[in-house]
């Protein structure tokens, strides 16, 4: 090296410096003004800036809302939601159905000459191929096949033939554009549980060529790109960045009306960005907790809609199992859950700490949701009961118990110290632990805890999601909270709701469990979260269904 | 001869208190290593009068530090009831401000001093002894040197699970290799000696020849590691904190309440994480300053 | 005289310390002529250094020259600007210093370090990495000319080579030839010899002795070992706690010193010719410099003490031609 | 040096990996998942076997270019590096680059200025770097200059070159002359690399101006002075190229330590780097990606360390490389 190269290359580097730095007044200006495609009425970009990235984008896979959304705009579903209507089913790509009295076979006819977003067909062989996928592959990672799996025959891996009495799979082609589902149970939830995202429809074509069909094993590829017959395809996706979207042109339900033409939805952790830029206009809408949704509210050319309830929930689950590390476990004690149930105070709560963005929870089922009971009884705070209650069931000097929540959550950390201070007040000293939320599911999965707050988001829209894991046992498949809480009547009477295909009559069983469920509690049903989202008021178009994600086909930006 | 002890000791550490003086002399005329001491001293008094100072006070629920919620009072900028404001539950920053002092004293001082007597046992007893002990003890100082600290110390307290305990201990682990490493080199340095050949000589004890001659020369680079090191021990365990790793929300942890305000800075409300923070800063400078200063003034080479 | 060179007069250089102001340098007076090497002598610590770095004005924090004159060439050297000062070191007055090992600097060549000085004095280039390639090799031709003339072994090798490649007294040469390059009126040598081989010490002096009389040049030559002294100076300057107590012509001085301390040193000389009992020594140390002795620096340690030795200091007198002592046994004369 | 240390480093994260008390199947499956599937993922991974038979199979793995699959992604570890590294790189250079001349210059000015008003005002700069919470200094950053003054971005790497070919933005787009990329690239990792930059600006400074102390002190430097060289020629040719020996050490360890603490500037400038994906592994047991992003790390201490010796052979004639 000769003496100067040092200096030589430092001096390359700084040219390089200054000539981008030149580049870049020259050429970012211009930039943000750079005149958009004039002839079509699809233009623009909708930035999001939220948190979290997508754990996969094979809907055979994914169970997380940020996979969820990309999934539901690049790909479409048999059937799906309009609008805020959660209680109709409406076509997608079927167009009509029909059910037989047995409520088992169901046939469905096909929209015609629907395309994947690279030329190829979408008929009733992408259809059972797509739900057959689903089956075989049995999503290893997520276990979110759980929802097909639940009313449609499975797929034996040894013998490769599926688990129906003629070995066939439960979709069956009828014609090029009619498809029938045979199930093994007829199930009330049947078409809601369709219209999530793991039953969207794939090109079988795009996935052979990558990889095929493999049982028991993921598909690389389709985690990382998708084509779909939606509104919008895959452009690219930088990980814990961005993902791109960008307006697919030959699109079955067309673009009649403004749209726009690219998505970018980015990962943005930090909520003091995502604001700043929301405010500045560089975001068109933004993730904004509602402990900060103050900063916003007001600013001229933001919107904070509010509309209607969500079915995300938020409880704190007790363990009800009779000894807790070796000790007899004063939560095993129904009296003692229904004190600590009338211990806290939920209105505070409901003002102080969730806003006003929540509103007490009416028993297991959120508002809303078929099967939800408007009269269902509600614990409220009594903190005189509470202690007459305690002294009932020989707690009258109080007991110390731990409450884990999982670091980061806001909302939950207030919560814990309300809970805490309420709880003092009647007696019960509370340990507030937090955990990383590996280790809580650890403890959780285990038995090894007094009490957690934990909450529930919907998978789709039927209130067997909710019930039957929050309260049927264990040995049956429920119990995903593990607190040990177990009613042989509330087994029954769940089982038989779950296939029960007449909803008046599912409405009633529902009604019984959710009484004994208040009752006997193995939860504190604290909160329904209200619907919030924050945007720019140029945003036009937006709509909220608790069972839906954003969707970005209606969004145009107005004037 | 009749000599009082005083006497005795006074003329047996006369150099010594010579060197003392000097060294005080020094600090003296260092002005940011004297910024740096008497920022010391304040922050060491508000830790010891914590309970007068702060405004309210923490009780204490199943052995836990608590400090109760007032939604009458949340977001209160600063005013003469609430110095600092108030946070999002109606927490007197400033209470919180004074008692998170001794938090982070007791996180600096509990990992620093576990970790220099770690480093200090171990680096002395390597570098004395070398051969195969040597050997193996450097590569496993490698290997924790080839580890980012801050990665180290996330899988580390990840593994244990959050909690302020979980972070000193995860920190102790990241910390003592850079002890081992200084007191090895200065035992080896120390080693070459012909005071510690004569030692050897009458038949001293290596024990005894560590103790008495090894160590007190390793002292002045250790002390100013130390020093440097309590800064950075809590700025640690801040970003620790700050990434959900740390204290618990809530509690009076600096780093964790620097983390809490954090998205409400940008938002007007810019109380919660500033006081927290600058209380950060001004103890960590404090540290380097006087750490820094007297790396100068204790540097034998520089020292004339 | 019209061929004093350098005139040194009362110079006073203190040292602000914690401990108190060391005066190093404590009113000393003496004057080198043109083409002749001064030797100054005394024991370590007593100010032979500072003295030296005084006079090419390299005196630091927390050093001061607090009074006093230094002439060269008519000019009072304190007087002058850093910058007109800089540009008559390392041209006219040069130096070199005891640590050849140290005093090189160890990641450039040999060769760059001559060149740097020649195109810094005689084009006026002060970076080095400024000069055109032909300039650089045209004073590189005369760098080797230079290694030449100090005798150095396989000069177009050596200017190539790093310090560290070198032997203690090839360095010492290279600093020579490096620091007469620009053929300066006088060179300062601080203890150019103390840390070499006896054998190369005597190749030094030849050189030194030899450059004097091929460049024409005055040689300060700073020592604390008077068969040095005895070997290559012309005159000699003996100090004592920051004073100059005797000056004069080399012989004279050995033939015949006068100041007791002088005395003292000359018979601490180890001779073989006439074997002692005990060899003799001056009683006593070197004096503190912040807390001198009143009066005479050197009566504490003096056989010939009288009360006024303790009162005042004497002045430098000329007891014989060109033969200054400060004494008050010859103050009355 | 390299596979001891690798091996110890895998040793370490394998280690600390697996006395974690959660069970990481049920992390890596998510709440909802049925039982069945975490045993299925239990018995996928070998999370079943003792911990040596698992070591085996990860260095096994490992030496068939197999780095494990990254849960918390659901795809290759080797991917996931592949998109992270580039850019955690690309923002440590870039943080070097400021960190690296400023803290030399004021460390300089500091040891030259000893004890005087300029080196007061240097300490006190570079000391802020490393007191100040870098998260804090980070939201600060973005107040001024996006909020108020709106003149850098506040988030991401900014637009993606039109072709890739290292992964570092700012390279890539001058490979791919795309001009408005690469604009933008430079804008967005101004205010991340400041950010980074400040911390380590301290440890220059304070190496610098030790060393340059040291050197200043040293004869060799009088024998500058007394040639009559110009105080900024014995400064910045004599002193500060002996100086610069130990200062690079530091460097070559600071960029490396930057390397893994980027975690909180890639969180706070939502920029999509190692540190963060570390973090999400960490706290999702991703033990794979933890693993990966640790040996990789490792091999980077290494190579910076050889890039260190390379460069002392450089500016040190006395050292000689291979000895």
């Amino acid at each position: 090296m000769s003496k100067g190269a040092l200096y030589g290359i430092i001096a390359i580097v700084v040219i390089i410096i200054v000539i981008g730095a030149a580049l870049a007044v020259y050429y970012y200006k211009p930039a943000p003004s750079k005149p958009s495609k004039p002839t079509s009425s699809v233009s623009g970009t909708f930035t999001w800036d939220t948190i979290g990235d997508p754990q996969t984008l094979d809907p055979a896979e994914a169970y997380d809302t940020a996979s969820g959304v990309v999934i539901q705009n690049v790909y479409d579903r048999l059937v799906t939601y309009h609008g805020s209507d959660t209680q109709t089913i409406y076509p997608d790509l079927a167009t009509n159905w029909t059910v037989d009295s047995s409520g088992k076979v169901w046939t469905f006819h096909l929209r015609k000459g629907v395309k994947f977003s690279n030329g190829d067909p979408c008929d009733a062989q992408a259809v059972k191929f797509s739900f057959d996928r689903v089956l075989i592959i049995g999503s290893p990672q997520t276990g979110v096949s759980w929802i097909l799996s639940q009313f449609m025959y499975s797929y034996n891996k040894t013998t490769g033939k599926w688990n129906s009495p003629d070995g066939e799979s439960s979709v069956r082609v009828i014609d090029n554009n009619t498809v029938q589902f045979k199930l093994r149970e007829a199930y009330g939830g049947f078409l809601p549980a369709i219209a999530f995202t793991v039953a969207s429809i794939v090109d079988p074509k795009v996935v052979n060529a990558h990889g095929g069909v493999q049982p028991g094993q993921d598909n690389d590829w389709m985690s990382q790109n998708m084509v779909g017959t939606g509104p919008y395809k895959f452009v690219e996706w930088k990980h814990n960045a961005y993902i791109k979207l960008e307006y697919n042109p030959d699109y079955w339900g067309g673009w009649e009306g403004k749209h726009f033409q690219y998505i970018m939805i980015k990962n943005i952790p930090e909520v003091a960005t995502r604001e700043q830029e929301l405010l500045r206009g560089d975001a068109d809408m933004a993730y904004i907790p509602i402990n900060h949704l103050t900063d916003v509210e007001g600013k001229s050319g933001v919107t904070v809609n509010k509309g209607g309830l969500t079915y995300d929930v938020d409880m704190i689950e007790m363990n009800c199992r009779p000894t807790y590390e070796n000790k007899t476990n004063p939560l095993n004690s129904k009296l003692v859950r229904q004190a600590i149930s009338y211990a806290i105070d939920y209105n505070t709560l409901l003002k102080d700490i969730y806003k006003g963005y929540a509103i007490q929870m009416q028993g297991p089922i959120p508002k809303g949701m078929p099967g939800h009971d408007d009269n269902l009884f509600m614990y409220h705070h009594d903190p005189q009961k509470a202690k007459e209650l305690l002294k009932e069931a020989g707690y009258a000097n109080g007991f110390t118990v731990t409450l884990i929540y999982n670091q980061g959550n806001d909302v939950r950390a207030h919560i814990a110290q309300i809970v805490k201070e309420d709880l003092a007040d009647v007696g019960v000293a509370v340990q507030i632990q937090e955990l990383a939320w590996p280790t809580l599911l650890d403890k959780m999965d285990r038995g090894d805890y007094s009490m957690i707050i934990v909450g529930w988001a919907p998978d789709y829209n039927d209130p067997d999601d909710y019930a039957f894991p929050f309260l049927a046992s264990y040995q049956i498949g429920g119990d995903t909270y593990r607190t040990g809480w177990h009613n042989a009547t509330v087994d029954k009477l769940l089982m038989e709701a779950k296939y029960e295909v007449d909803q008046n009559k599912r409405a009633e069983l529902y009604k019984e469990v959710q009484q004994i469920a208040m009752q006997d509690p193995a939860f504190i049903y604290l909160a329904q979260w209200k619907h919030v989202a924050v945007y720019r008021s140029w945003l036009q178009g937006y709509y909220f269904n608790p069972v839906m994600m954003l969707d970005f086909y209606h969004l145009y930006k107005g004037e | 001869m009749e000599e009082t002890a005083s006497q005795n000791f006074g003329s047996k550490y006369e150099s010594q208190i010579k060197e003392f003086k000097y060294t005080l002399h020094l600090i003296r005329k260092s002005p940011l290593t004297l910024a740096g001491l008497i920022l010391l001293i304040f922050i060491f008094l508000v830790a010891i009068f914590a309970p007068y100072l702060a405004i309210e006070h923490p009780i204490y629920i199943g052995g836990q530090q608590t400090w109760l919620s007032d939604f009458n009072q949340t977001f209160q900028p600063p005013s003469w009831k609430h110095p600092f404001g108030t946070d999002d539950m109606g927490h007197d920053i400033y209470s919180m401000v004074i008692y998170g002092t001794r938090e982070a004293l007791y996180v600096g001082f509990i990992v620093v001093l576990v970790a220099m007597l770690i480093g200090v046992l171990l680096g002395a007893y390597s570098g004395y002894i070398g051969g195969w002990f040597d050997e193996v003890l450097m590569r496993i100082c490698d290997m924790f040197f080839a580890f980012p600290g801050l990665i180290l110390a996330m899988a580390i307290t990840a593994a244990l699970g959050p909690g302020l305990l979980h972070v000193m201990y995860a920190l102790m682990i990241v910390w003592w290799p850079a002890y081992t490493r200084i007191v090895r080199g200065q035992v080896l340095s120390v080693k070459q000696n012909q005071y510690i050949e004569a030692a050897r000589a009458v038949g001293v004890s290596r024990f005894k020849i560590i103790w008495k001659h090894v160590i007190p020369n390793s002292l002045p680079p250790i002390l100013v590691q130390a020093t440097m090191d309590l800064g950075n021990v809590i700025l640690t365990a801040a970003g620790l904190a700050f990434l959900g790793l740390g204290a618990a929300a809530y509690t009076a942890d600096w780093g964790i309440m620097v983390s809490q305000g954090r998205s409400w800075m940008i938002a007007g409300k810019w109380w919660w994480s500033t006081f927290p923070g600058l209380a950060i800063f001004v103890t960590v400078l404090a540290f380097n300053l006087f750490g820094d200063g007297l790396r100068d003034i204790l540097d034998p080479r520089l020292r004339r | 005289m019209s061929d004093v060179l350098l005139k040194v007069e009362d110079l006073h250089t203190y040292f602000y310390t914690y401990e108190g102001v060391v005066k190093a340098v404590d009113g000393v007076s003496f004057d080198i002529r043109k083409g002749e090497i001064f030797g100054l002598v005394g024991e370590t610590g007593c100010g032979k250094s500072v003295t030296a770095l005084s006079i090419i004005g390299l005196i630091d924090e927390p050093g001061r020259i607090v009074s006093g004159k230094i002439i060269y060439k008519g000019k009072n050297l304190l007087e002058l600007s850093e910058e007109e000062r800089r540009k008559i070191r390392g041209k006219e007055i040069s130096m070199i210093f005891q640590e050849p090992m140290t005093a090189l600097n160890p990641v450039y060549t040999i060769g760059d370090q001559i060149v740097e000085l020649l195109l810094l004095h005689e084009e006026g280039i002060a970076n080095i990495k400024r000069a055109p390639k032909e300039l650089k090799e045209e004073k590189k031709k005369k760098a080797i000319e230079m290694l030449k003339l100090v005798r150095m072994p396989d000069p177009e090798r050596t200017i190539d080579s790093y310090p560290h490649e070198l032997s203690g007294g090839m360095r010492q040469r290279a600093m020579i030839s490096m620091m007469l390059a620009t053929k300066p009126s006088l060179l300062i040598a601080d203890e150019p010899t103390t840390a070499l081989d006896v054998t190369v010490q005597a190749q030094i002096l030849n050189i030194l002795l030899d450059m004097k009389e091929k460049l024409g040049i005055s040689i300060l030559l700073i020592t604390h070992d008077l068969s040095v002294i005895a070997e290559v100076t012309d005159r000699v300057g003996v100090m004592y706690a920051g004073n100059i107590v005797e000056i004069a012509d080399t012989y004279a001085l050995f033939d015949n010193p006068r100041h007791p301390y002088t005395v003292g040193l000359l018979q601490a000389i180890p001779s073989v010719t006439e074997k002692k009992e005990e060899l003799k020594y001056i009683r006593g140390s070197v004096p503190n410099l912040i807390y001198p002795p009143s009066g005479c620096r050197f009566h504490p340690r003096c056989d010939y003490m009288m009360p006024i030795c303790k009162k005042e200091k004497p002045k430098l007198v000329e007891i014989e031609p060109g033969h200054y002592v400060a004494c008050h046994l010859f103050g009355g004369e | 040096m390299l596979i001891p240390v690798v091996i110890g480093v895998t040793l370490i994260t394998f280690t600390i990996a697996y006395v974690i008390p959660a069970d990481p199947a049920r992390a890596w499956a998510g709440q909802k998942a049925p039982p069945e599937v975490v045993e299925q993922i239990r018995e996928k991974y070998h999370l079943n076997d003792p911990l040596y038979v698992q070591y085996y199979y990860y260095i096994s793995g490992l030496v068939r270019g197999d780095w494990g699959y990254s849960h918390s992604e659901h795809r290759p570890v080797l991917d996931c590096l592949m998109d992270y590294f580039p850019a955690t790189f690309e923002l440590t250079i870039w943080a070097m680059a400021i960190a690296i001349p400023v803290g030399i210059y004021l460390g300089v000015v500091s040891a030259v200025k000893r004890n005087k008003i300029p080196d007061h005002l240097s300490r006190i700069f570079a000391l802020s770097g490393v007191s100040m919470p870098i998260f804090w200094l980070g939201l600060l950053l973005i107040l001024i200059f996006y909020t108020y003054l709106g003149w850098f971005p506040a988030s991401g790497r900014g637009i993606t070159p039109s072709h890739t070919y290292t992964g570092l933005y700012i390279l890539d787009s001058i490979l791919s002359l795309d001009f408005q990329s690469l604009a933008s690239d430079i804008w967005h990792i101004i205010l991340p690399a400041v950010t980074l930059s400040y911390a380590t600006l301290a440890v220059m400074t304070r190496m610098t101006r030790s060393s340059m102390l040291e050197v200043l002190r040293l004869d060799y430097i009088k024998t500058a002075r007394a040639k009559g060289l110009p105080d900024k020629i014995v400064i910045y040719r004599h002193a500060l190229r002996n100086a610069l020996i130990p200062t690079l050490t530091v460097a070559g360890l600071a960029f490396a330590g930057l390397l893994g603490g980027a975690v909180l500037t890639e969180t706070i400038f939502s920029w999509p780097g190692m540190g963060r994906y570390a973090y999400h592994a960490i706290s999702t047991l991703d033990f794979p990606a933890i693993m990966g992003v640790t040996f990789l790390m490792a091999v980077i201490f290494v190579i910076a360390n050889l890039i260190v010796d390379i460069m002392y052979a450089y500016l040190d004639p006395r050292i000689k490389l291979g000895e």
